[in-house]
């Protein structure tokens, strides 16, 4: 029961073309950038994974992490609520080329559908969008008087998940807001993947601290010196 | 007509109705100016829907903690009692009705309730964020807005034109030039400026004005 | 924002006839004995609340705690996965004179609909009880291929739950697995009514440690010497 | 017929087939006894309904943490790289397929998997707990059982005339008798007590057996 791999190109192995991957992380906080870097390593080497479909609260900032990818030409579509950042450009342009798919999911959704993927639920009512164009084509129905849209849950071949503490067993802590939908992806995809700036022996983790159990965590692997997808902005880095 | 409040006014104006011990989220942008209105001896709560309750002002510059940030991606300070959720739990507290008021910036807003803040048509990339959820659930959804368009066409109106972010969700409406409420679909004016007639006002809002016996002033601060 | 209450009995007042309470708890594993206790105490004071529908995994065990309230007589009903215990004869009497309702639900599905009650989710669907006398009269439905049954969400005019420590401003821990069935009941409570072993002032939770955010209790009270139900078991303490 | 496994030999031949890092449920009661038996080398982590995963073995008597109990309210103890989480989200781990290995006790199993667990008809306090969540969504359910009730009646049948736990769920069955496999819709048979026939356990058997070309021993020690 030993979940820690020995470096990033193993830790992402087995991420394959056509998949459904989940990235955890808002904006830069609990952006996994070293994974998402390892598997644009891996494609610019072998040609593989590409026609991802992506699924986070955004869609790539500057050229690097997820804009990086999308750069580099191995999405095909992005499953988000909010595409828009300080430098969207990546995403911007071939979404406007027709290069790129969209959809475009209410934020409390994406994630009520992430949690549902990751518990069983295969689909809920929520208020949101409905009445919008958002909910067009999707089943509606009333319930005490009010009007409600039905959502599916969502799920993905694998995830990529930024953590601040993990245990050689899976078990899981996030740095502040960083933890956002990482919680949500690890136990929504098969195989959940987890870059943690310091992994520790089980029983190094108070039980009641931790976040995500290792049940939902398939590798581990220690990024000490992760990098902020702020800093290397403002840096000028340009991955892909 | 030459008279208005500022933006800041209007945001000083939305945050005297906050209640101490509020729940509150603000929406991304002119909406996060409330924050710094509020009345000596309240505290309202804030909530972000990226996970954080109780978050307080921008840190000093280059003592950002790039974790440490609200909804619009902005690095944000903890107040004391603050707490960190994930994503689920974050829009559980919007759509279960645990917040006590939501406030919006709005492209139109009808008298019907109907809120249009997330899309100006089909030209560009869509993005709505966390509109749709923070429309539902909220006890209170307030939009604040100016009164009318950069080109002077109503903003308050009978039907949205523009893609909607959510049906008959907002609840009252404080603009550059008017407090209005929405109840039984039509706009009941609360507050205008004094130096406006009733008249003046109707012919910038886009439906009828319901005038009930007591019509307030609306008097802002130079903030 | 001072969300402390000097006693119990302020505690628990505005609980009226005909509520629907949630009480925290599995078993005794964080049953909030000294809170139910206090209305039990109301209860033979004035004569109310009565008729009340209480939702808890159980239906209570020996003479305290549930299984009291319902022999005081201030139970209407009870919604619960396993209306059994050590000691289940305050239930089981009154339910076989057919003086006491039951709805039995299963117990992930009582969990979930608790969840969804605390998360403004009206209904949702899933695979437990599919097929069985439980579903009887419920609306079901395929997806990919498989049935699932529609769950309502469920919401209460209060909750009683145990913390084991709180600040002032309704911030929550729970010990160990007496977290169980309270963090989603004091989100699904119009009036989330706390006793917590220890009351601190805002700042001394770590933010990442909160379990329940204030945002979702109303009233907290400190019991520092609070009982466990197995403990007064054996003791043969009767409280009604 | 004068030979069968005791409960313990059941458990123990169930434990062999629970791989070393495998998440695993066991049922309250007789279930409960499967722990015991992990093969040396191997680490199985455990979840219980109520919200902790990684427990270990119940603590010495008057040592009990009574906040720290399993589904059945027994004290339990926590081994390292233990958690704690609530029900909500012990119960989607549950139907959210991440168990590898549910193991439930039964009244009744029948070959198309259905299986009956909680009822034993309308009299009575009825009482399901957990078991209609646990049928759905563990990778494999199984049922540990007596191949025949106390009266000597078949408790694999060809339907199940109890009230249902769950539609098709069950996939493998480990009898006092037999290791049975539920596969499209019928028992086929693995591994049997070398002293029995296989006409013998037909006649025990509520359901025809489908016979591979390959049936193994079941011979467990005496534990």
């Amino acid at each position: 029961m030993d979940k820690t791999v020995p470096d990033l190109a193993a830790a992402v192995a087995g991420i394959e073309d056509g998949m459904v991957l989940m990235v955890g992380g808002f904006g830069g906080s609990g952006a996994p950038i070293e994974l998402i870097h390892a598997l644009i390593d891996r494609f610019k080497a072998t040609g593989s994974p590409k026609n991802l479909t992506v699924v986070n609260n955004n869609a790539g900032n500057g050229r690097i992490g997820i804009a990086a990818m999308i750069d580099a030409g191995m999405v095909a579509k992005i499953v988000c609520s909010f595409p828009r950042s300080a430098d969207p450009r990546a995403f911007t342009e071939k979404y406007l080329a027709g290069e790129i798919g969209l959809e475009l999911v209410p934020q409390g959704t994406l994630a009520e559908r992430i949690r549902a993927g990751g518990a069983g639920i295969p689909a809920f009512y929520t208020p949101a969008s409905f009445g919008t164009d958002v909910a067009k084509g999707k089943p509606v129905a009333e319930f005490d008087g009010k009007s409600y849209v039905q959502e599916r849950w969502l799920k993905a071949d694998a995830a990529l998940i930024k953590a601040e503490m993990a245990d050689t067993m899976g078990n899981l802590t996030y740095r502040k807001a960083a933890r956002n939908f990482s919680p949500l992806m690890a136990a929504a995809a098969k195989l959940t993947i987890v870059q943690a700036t310091n992994i520790v022996a089980p029983g190094e983790i108070d039980p009641e601290q931790v976040v995500t159990p290792g049940i939902f965590v398939n590798r581990v692997v220690e990024v000490a010196g992760a990098k902020q997808e702020e800093a290397l902005m403002r840096d000028g880095v340009a991955y892909a | 007509m030459s008279q208005k409040l500022s933006n800041a006014q209007i945001a000083w104006r939305a945050a005297q109705d906050i209640a101490d011990g509020a729940y509150v989220n603000l929406g991304i942008g002119f909406p996060e100016m409330v924050a710094k209105f509020q009345p000596p001896g309240r505290q309202a709560i804030f909530h972000t829907e990226n996970g954080v309750l109780n978050f307080g002002e921008a840190p000093p510059a280059g003592e950002e903690d790039w974790d440490l940030i609200n909804a619009g991606k902005k690095a944000i300070t903890l107040k004391p009692g603050a707490a960190f959720f994930h994503h689920a739990d974050s829009f559980g507290m919007v759509r279960g009705g645990h917040l006590d008021v939501a406030i919006l910036g709005t492209y139109e807003v009808a008298e019907n309730g109907d809120l249009a803040n997330w899309s100006t048509g089909p030209k560009g990339v869509p993005a709505v964020g966390g509109a749709m959820d923070l429309v539902h659930g909220a006890k209170r959804v307030a939009v604040i807005t100016d009164h009318v368009t950069k080109d002077g066409k109503p903003k308050l109106v009978k039907r949205c034109t523009l893609p909607l972010t959510g049906v008959g969700c907002v609840t009252r409406v404080y603009s550059s030039l008017a407090v209005i409420d929405i109840e039984g679909g039509r706009f009941v004016l609360r507050e205008k400026l004094p130096s406006m007639s009733v008249e003046e006002l109707q012919a910038v809002t886009g439906a009828e004005l319901v005038l009930p016996d007591m019509i307030g002033d609306l008097i802002a601060p130079e903030v």
